[in-house]
């Protein structure tokens, strides 16, 4: 029973999904599938109250040490509940009751959230390949579910062939780590390496491993299918899988990194500081030529996943809490900004040009006014989340000297205040006359609660974010290696 | 008897030729049957391993990766017959709505 | 009691008033009245600090100081001195000007319009007043975004694209900034502008890395006063803002920074860099005079002399001589004054004939007297007429340089000669000459009421700013006089210090006996 | 007698996997692809994996494979076309795969003492070894893929539904 | 050691040509017994000319059939439509490769009724089963001919649909015997006769329906034979094939029905051995008995299920595809999975307490 409830909110969410599948299928075949998605936000919230109940459990494993619950994990959990909360909401609103499918929509989204929230608790690497494919196959598919559109398939199809492809390199990895240890443990792994057995088959693993987690969070040079993917799927769903995923994808890469790993820190330290380079640049640089809002979002979420990964390369206790909050603040003006993006374009995504943007403010203050405010937490200003986490990112990789890392990433970050910016301005300016008339429904109730929740925490991250930074940093803690030292980065001991 | 190392050689041979054919072919399907190269390519591996190692884990691993590969094509292929449904092609190269 | 928190109510009460503007209707001028109250009680209640500021205390006054974050160790930290006291003041007092100025002008919008005009108060309010590093990058940052806002919002033919050179052009360099401002916390373990001084005082940092770090600060700063390479941004900006936010784009935020960081936390590095800032100052006022007079738009114009009188107080920070000192502040607050009324005297044209090109003007002295005097007041008192405001600041920045720099004074003092030409001849090719078609044919009113109001405040201001110049030095000097006599970092600082220091203050005080 | 099996099997595969890649027929590359498997089936038995080998054929070249060709079928899928892509894939491609394969190569045969040698018959794992270890260290993966399972039937109909 | 491998193969040769031939024949006859006996529920008399009762009839077709001439339509693909009736026909002769039709006696160390006891015997036969699906699928696709290829997508997606079926109604059995090993299910079987049958003893007859239906359906034999629907595709699959490749088919289902009847007798029915338990073996102690004895039994329940296949096509009239695949998936899933929780509680209910 103890067991249980270690992994309870996956439970809940599980169980949450079967009902509501049932539920679908009791269903008249014409009647609305609105009050089903309801009935999944009750579910993600449950998932959020049980994620947030198991702060009280003092951290361990279950299931023979297959999957623990720790401060990090717990920290994910929440964070992934909460993404899918407010993701579905902006479902419901985006949807239409004619729209197929609904049920399916609905469901998928909330067992993909138990994939991901296995992923950040999983100690044992089948478990989290078994997670990583739970949440990936999830999204592949909603990916392609704005069926009336040739680009939603076409979207699914790039994401679904870009993904398996990375999925079977991180196979190999895992093959190759077992093949020189004898074991897929992550701790076992890690006495493994520390007894000095460290053949050259552990650096090709983990090689394999990071491209493969690489695609996964859409870091550079690994990124190609991220633009296809945004622009093709369902705004909502956009606003899913740009963080929730993303989010789990991180925690395993911190979890194999860390704690499977942490002797070997030389030898992946620079992997991801050109990882991180690359991708804050070639995120920046590939945004700023775009014309679509959904395409530049996701060069800047490439970007972003730049900005996440320098936390990783700090290699100390606050790199750790600075990537899990950075994680959050991201997921919070992200699934806003989607918020708004799906409500604009109606799910059919009429409208993803930067110009078809022209005059939103004027046609719809609210949601002009949110927009420019998750633009404004994107570009990194201050007593905003966005300006928070960057900060409390740089101040991690700062404080382990990595300088370069730092200048550049805030070089890249003055960068995307541009194309953010043009954004914001062509919100803020007043519509040409000759533009198409984007006529913005009234936002709904799901809508505004999303957009408050989200313009919420993103508010409250970059003003009193001290309740999230002590979680973050209560995280941390789980990997003892690097928090009992806070602040002197591995290297220079 | 045979050295492990020789079946690893041969799954990384499997594994190559998955790679190079994901990137070379035009097909789909192809492309996707590539990717089921590449992950019997791995689970070779994980066998060898599993013997040399004396642990069964590694055989597991494989199994979850048969299991998991089959939700993948079924998944895969429903995607591949909506793409074809949409755009009437199964060449990569003609999948482009949207350019890279 | 009030004295532990006037600043935060200062500091947010715009804020405050920002949020209820956003819930208020959009019926009416409900939204105007409203902000006016908020801003009237807003500089009623600055209007606290000289009253109650102790004139002989050197550092901060009306201290907060609370604990906001603890790691990293980020504190909520305000307090004023001599040199942020009338900056604060400054600003409080044009903020009903900005709303009463954009009464008629804003006639759509006014929510996000108001609601942004306010945060930008806070934000500016914000960073003067804040001592704790982050705290005060917070409020610098901010202080752009509703600016960009307002530029894109109502700017009138090419706003979104001012707003995001504006934007880009400050927030770049702000980046490296915060670089540097990480850095510092790395090395120090604290964000306090108070503990930084006196632990970058202590020294044992690497000479190379404080001077890395103190550029960044510098150009951070230098765009936004801005110095002369780095203006690019001013002209397109102060054509393209509404008035209200033209008034303040320029000016007191960067100079005030540079005082109070670049001279305040790096006084070595900043007297290194001495030499390069005089040049670049002394090249922005000629370069800025010599453009100005080659416009034809009355809003370039004006930018060009704010460029150029700007560098005016760029001279007199570098020259690190107490007098030079004062007067830049001096002068920082004269042309926040005087530029802004002349934007608003601009404005109430452009309000009148829709253009604010020159050659459509001529004679427009004899249709809209009133209007006239006021402009000719206005630009006498920019030009540095005695009596006004402006003559006091060029005085003390002139005489505390020329000592030190001679050459580069006398260079800058051909600036206050074309300053005057270009000023003067606005103002004839505008008010006096021939009526021109569009004077005649365009039916216009002289000022009324609001305008009145919203102009003699700040025209006798300019006027006992002239001829009451103690009472704003003597605060100022508490603010400024540390950084004259700072440590001496080299032979010739403190050469400077021993033989300027005392004098310059004697004849800036006797100046104004004068 | 290892040794041949190994040989012959081996082949089998590295030639049904060069057919894959060189077929233009999709429904080539996919009997080339069955092979493979097969082969790899009795590789498995090779190395003592039963159960794996007959869940090789079962799972992969009875039921994926087949969906494959089912759907190469219902799709009528002709020959691939080569188009503009393909080149820079090629000039990509090749050299990409075959450095991987160098490098793994490499790390495998010079580090090839340490993997010992496989002997016909001497580590054997039944079905019950498995499923000892199946259902109680990952007893939870397994309960798990069963969502994993779920998942892929609600998007296979989902997606593959006709558009009303 | 040479000698003893050279003798090993020999007699394992010896025992596969001897099945294979024995097979064959059986499916020759089997097609005769299909014809008499649908003709006796026709009422009328079947093949009944050629020889005594019509009993030389299969060798007469076999001859006609390897005399006639073998088109190759035109636009066929060759190498495949080639392989796609060897595919069919070995997959369907190689699962009697583990079959024991007989008592466990050795000789020479050789299991002598059996080819192979493997220990995952249960899974070569499914194994083996599942590709045989691509001798359908490849006629089809390589005929070029739509009704080919619409059998053939009907026949593979039947094939797959109930294959899970299949595949679930066995795991009952396995439970109960703890072992793949198609020796042990019997095993498990012997000690008290019918008593002891999955069947009766095992009260695994749910899974014994779920399975007769399933295999009727992967064999594509009535009331499943949907891709061979005469009235709405011609012959389906086969349409474009004549003599020998024609042949093969034909050989391919019948040994396939050959197949599912050792099967069910092997899983449900005790295999070989005697309904009566030990109750005779005192009666028949000779060595000569006890081998044969067990083949009798054998051979009698396949025959009952041979029977049984006769006679549902003489009586059933074809399913519709969609009831088809709503029978395999919303019915004989389902209950299959039931089965299976039953059985394991069942079980855990009577397991020792540790």
């Amino acid at each position: 029973m103890n067991d249980a409830l270690r992994i309870l909110p996956e439970i809940v969410l599980v169980i949450a999904g079967v009902v509501l599948m049932l539920a679908d299928a009791m269903m008249a075949k014409q009647s609305s599938r609105k009050p089903l998605g309801w009935l999944a936000v009750v579910g993600a919230l449950a998932a959020l109250a049980a994620s947030l109940w198991q702060y009280e459990l003092p951290p361990g494993t279950a299931y023979f040490g297959v999957v623990q619950t720790d401060a990090f994990s717990v920290f994910f959990h929440v964070l992934i509940a909460c993404i899918v909360l407010v993701s579905l909401l902006i479902t419901i609103d985006a949807v239409k009751d004619s729209t197929e499918g609904l049920g399916e929509l609905f469901a998928l989204m909330l067992f993909g959230a138990v994939g991901m929230m296995f992923m950040s608790g999983a100690t044992e690497l089948l478990l989290v390949f078994v997670a990583l494919e739970i949440s990936s196959i999830s999204t592949y598919i909603m990916a392609g579910f704005r069926r009336k559109s040739a680009k939603s398939p076409e979207s699914a199809l790039k994401y679904f062939l870009l993904g398996s492809f990375a999925t079977a390199f991180f196979l190999y990895g895992i093959a190759l780590i077992f093949g020189a240890t004898g074991t897929t443990r992550i701790e076992a792994i890690a006495a493994a390496v520390g007894a000095g057995n460290t053949p050259a088959l552990i650096y090709v693993g983990l090689a394999m491993i990071i491209i493969g987690l690489g695609f996964k969070v859409s870091a550079a040079p690994f990124h190609v299918w991220t633009p296809d993917v945004y622009e093709g799927a369902p705004s909502p769903v956009v606003a899913l899988m740009s963080t929730g995923p993303k989010a789990a994808a991180f925690a395993v890469l911190l979890r194999i990194a860390y704690g499977a790993f942490p002797l070997l820190h030389t030898h992946w330290v620079p992997a991801l500081w050109w990882l991180a380079v690359l991708s804050m640049t070639i995120g920046n640089l590939g945004a700023l030529r775009q014309r679509n809002v959904k395409r530049m979002l996701a060069y800047s979420s490439i970007a972003h996943a730049g900005y996440l990964l320098v936390a990783f390369t700090a290699l100390s206790a606050e790199g750790i809490a600075a990537a899990s909050f950075y994680a959050v603040s991201y997921a919070a003006m992200n699934v806003g900004i989607f918020a708004v993006i799906s409500h604009a374009g109606e799910y059919d995504d009429r409208l993803t040009l930067i110009d078809d943007y022209r005059g939103l403010a004027y046609r719809s203050p609210l949601l002009g006014g949110a927009m420019a405010f998750f633009l404004i937490s994107l570009i990194g200003i201050p007593f905003t989340g966005g300006f928070f986490g960057k900060f409390y990112v740089f101040a991690a990789a700062l404080h382990s000297g990595l300088v370069w890392l730092t200048i550049i990433g805030l070089i890249n970050s003055g960068i995307a205040a541009y194309y953010y910016l043009r954004v914001v301005t062509a919100v803020y300016s007043r519509p040409a006359e000759a533009s198409p008339v984007m006529a913005v429904p009234r936002p709904s109730m799901p809508l505004l609660l999303a957009l408050f929740l989200t313009a919420a925490a993103t508010l409250v991250l970059g003003i009193v974010p001290t309740g999230v930074l002590a979680r973050a940093r209560q995280a941390a803690q789980t990997y003892p290696a690097f928090s009992q030292t806070a602040g002197t980065p591995l290297s220079e001991r | 008897m045979v050295p492990t190392s020789y079946y690893l050689v041969l799954s990384a041979i499997l594994f190559s030729i998955g790679v190079a054919a994901f990137l070379v072919k035009r097909n789909i399907i192809t492309v996707f049957m590539s990717i089921e190269l590449m992950l019997n390519a791995v689970n070779l591996t994980f066998v060898a391993f599993s013997r040399q190692w004396h642990q069964v884990s590694g055989q597991i691993f494989v199994f979850f990766v048969m299991v998991v590969a089959a939700a993948e094509a079924a998944v895969g292929l429903a995607i591949i017959i909506a793409v074809f449904r949409a755009r009437n092609t199964l060449n990569v190269d003609q999948i482009d709505l949207m350019k890279l | 009691m009030l004295n532990d928190s006037i600043l935060t109510w200062i500091t947010f009460m715009p804020a405050a008033g920002a949020v209820v503007v956003a819930l208020l209707p959009r019926k009416g001028r409900v939204i105007q009245w409203f902000s006016l109250l908020v801003t009237l009680v807003t500089f009623v209640l600055s209007l606290h600090l000289p009253a109650h500021f102790d004139y002989a205390q050197h550092g901060f006054q009306f201290e907060e100081n609370h604990p906001w974050i603890s790691s990293p160790a980020i504190h909520y930290h305000l307090g004023i001195d001599g040199l942020s006291l009338w900056l604060v003041l400054l600003t409080t007092f044009l903020a009903p000007i900005g709303v009463l100025v954009s009464w008629r002008a804003i006639k759509a919008r006014t929510k996000e319009f108001y609601f942004l005009f306010l945060l930008q108060q806070t934000a500016m309010i914000g960073v003067f007043v804040s001592l704790d590093l982050f705290l005060y990058y917070g409020f610098w940052e901010l202080s752009l975004v509703p600016m960009a806002v307002l530029i894109a919002m109502f700017g009138r033919n090419r706003g979104p694209q001012a707003a995001l050179k504006f934007f880009l052009y400050t927030f770049l360099p702000s980046a490296l900034f915060l670089v540097a401002i990480i850095w510092l916390y790395a090395k120090t373990g604290t964000f306090d502008f108070v503990e930084l001084q006196s632990r970058l005082a202590g020294g044992g940092f690497a000479p190379e890395a404080l001077a890395w770090v103190s550029l960044a600060f510098l150009v951070a700063f230098a765009v936004k006063v801005p110095v002369f390479p780095l203006h690019g941004w001013l002209a397109d900006a102060i054509q393209e803002a509404p008035t209200a936010m033209a008034m303040v784009i320029a000016g007191k935020l960067g100079l005030y920074s540079i005082l109070r960081f670049n001279l305040g936390l790096f006084p070595v590095q900043a007297r290194a860099i001495a030499p390069l800032m005089i040049v670049v100052a002394v090249v922005g006022l000629l370069y800025g005079a010599l453009v100005a007079l080659a416009q034809s738009d009355m809003r370039r114009l004006i930018a060009y002399s704010i460029l150029s009188h700007l560098s005016f107080c760029t001279l007199g920070i570098f020259c690190f001589a107490l007098a030079g000192l004062n007067g830049a502040v001096y002068q920082t607050i004269n042309e926040g004054l005087t530029g802004g009324a002349l934007l608003v005297l601009v404005s109430l044209i452009y309000e009148r004939y829709d253009t604010c090109d020159m050659s459509m003007f001529g004679g427009l002295a004899g249709k809209l007297p009133m209007l006239a005097t006021l402009y000719v007041i206005t630009s006498l008192a920019l030009v540095g007429l005695p009596l006004f405001n402006g003559f006091v600041g060029e005085f003390l920045v002139l005489s505390g340089g020329f000592p030190v720099h001679p050459g580069w004074v006398a260079a800058a003092t051909v600036g206050v000669i074309l300053s005057a030409s270009y000023m003067l001849w606005m103002v004839q090719r505008i008010f006096y000459g021939r009526q021109s078609s569009l004077v005649v044919h365009r039916p216009a009113l002289d000022l009324n009421a609001r305008e009145h109001i919203m102009l003699w405040p700040m025209a006798v201001l300019m006027l006992a700013m002239g001829v009451l110049s103690p009472y704003w030095i003597k605060g100022i000097e508490t603010g400024v006089g540390g950084l004259a006599n700072a440590p001496a970092a080299t032979a010739r600082a403190t050469f400077d210090a021993a033989h300027h220091g005392q004098p310059a203050r004697t004849e800036a005080v006797s100046m104004e006996k004068q | 007698m290892h040794l041949a099996l190994f040989i012959i099997f081996g082949v089998f595969c590295v030639a049904g996997a060069l057919n894959l890649l060189l077929q233009r027929h999709p429904i080539n590359s996919a009997l080339s692809l069955i092979v493979v498997m097969s082969s790899l089936a009795v590789l498995y038995l090779l190395l003592g994996a039963e159960f794996l080998a007959a869940a090789q054929v079962i799972v992969y070249s009875g039921a994926i494979m087949v969906l494959f060709t089912f759907v190469i079928m219902l799709l009528n899928a002709g020959k691939e076309e080569r188009t503009h892509g393909s080149r820079l894939a090629y000039i990509a491609g090749f050299p990409g795969a075959a450095a991987l394969l160098g490098i793994l190569t490499f790390v495998f045969l010079s580090r090839g003492g340490d993997f010992g040698q496989a002997r016909l018959g001497e580590y054997i794992v039944t079905t019950s070894d498995l499923s000892r270890v199946l259902f109680r260290d990952l007893l939870l993966p397994f309960e798990v893929t069963s969502v994993l399972i779920l998942i892929a039937i609600l998007g296979a109909v989902a997606l593959a539904r006709k558009e009303h | 050691m040479e000698t003893g491998l050279l003798a090993f193969l020999l007699i394992n040769l010896a025992k596969v040509i001897v099945v294979v031939v024995i097979m064959l024949m059986a499916v020759a006859y089997t097609v005769l017994l299909e014809r008499k006996l649908v003709g006796r529920i026709q009422n009328r008399w079947g093949p009944s000319r050629v020889g005594p009762f019509g009993l030389l009839q299969p060798l007469v077709d076999g001859a006609k059939l390897f005399l006639k001439e073998d088109l190759m339509p035109a636009a066929v693909e060759r190498p495949l439509y080639i392989l796609a009736p060897i595919i069919a026909l070995s997959c369907a002769l190689i699962s009697i490769a583990v079959v024991p039709f007989g008592a466990d006696i050795r000789w020479k160390g050789v299991d002598l009724f059996q080819i192979s006891d493997i220990n995952i015997g249960l899974l070569i036969i499914l194994g083996v089963t599942s590709i045989g699906v691509y001798g359908i699928a490849l006629s089809g696709w390589s005929s070029n001919n739509k009704y080919s290829l619409l059998g053939s997508l009907r026949a593979s997606a039947q094939v797959i649909s109930y294959e899970l079926a299949l595949g679930l109604s066995l795991i009952g059995v396995v439970m109960r015997a703890g072992s793949l090993r198609l020796r042990d299910i019997v095993g498990v079987q012997a000690t008290h006769g019918l008593l002891s049958w999955n069947f009766f003893g095992g009260f695994q007859f749910v899974a014994f329906f779920i399975y007769l239906m399933a295999a009727y359906a992967e064999t594509n034999r009535a009331p499943f034979d949907l891709p061979e629907a005469e009235s709405e595709l011609t012959a389906g699959y086969h349409t474009e094939y004549s003599s020998m490749k024609f042949a093969m088919f034909f050989m391919a289902e019948y040994a396939n029905m050959i197949t599912v009847g050792c099967v069910a007798t092997l899983l449900f029915f005790g295999g070989p051995t005697s309904p009566f338990g030990h109750l005779f073996d005192h009666v028949l102690t000779g060595t000569a008995a006890q081998a044969v004895l067990p083949i009798f039994w054998f051979v009698l329940k396949v025959f009952f299920f041979l029977f049984l296949y006769i006679w549902v096509r003489g009586t059933l009239p074809r399913f519709r595809y969609d009831q088809l695949m709503g029978f395999g998936w919303k019915f004989l899933v389902p209950v299959a999975i039931a089965n299976i929780v039953v059985t394991g509680l069942w079980m855990g209910l009577r397991l020792p307490v540790q």
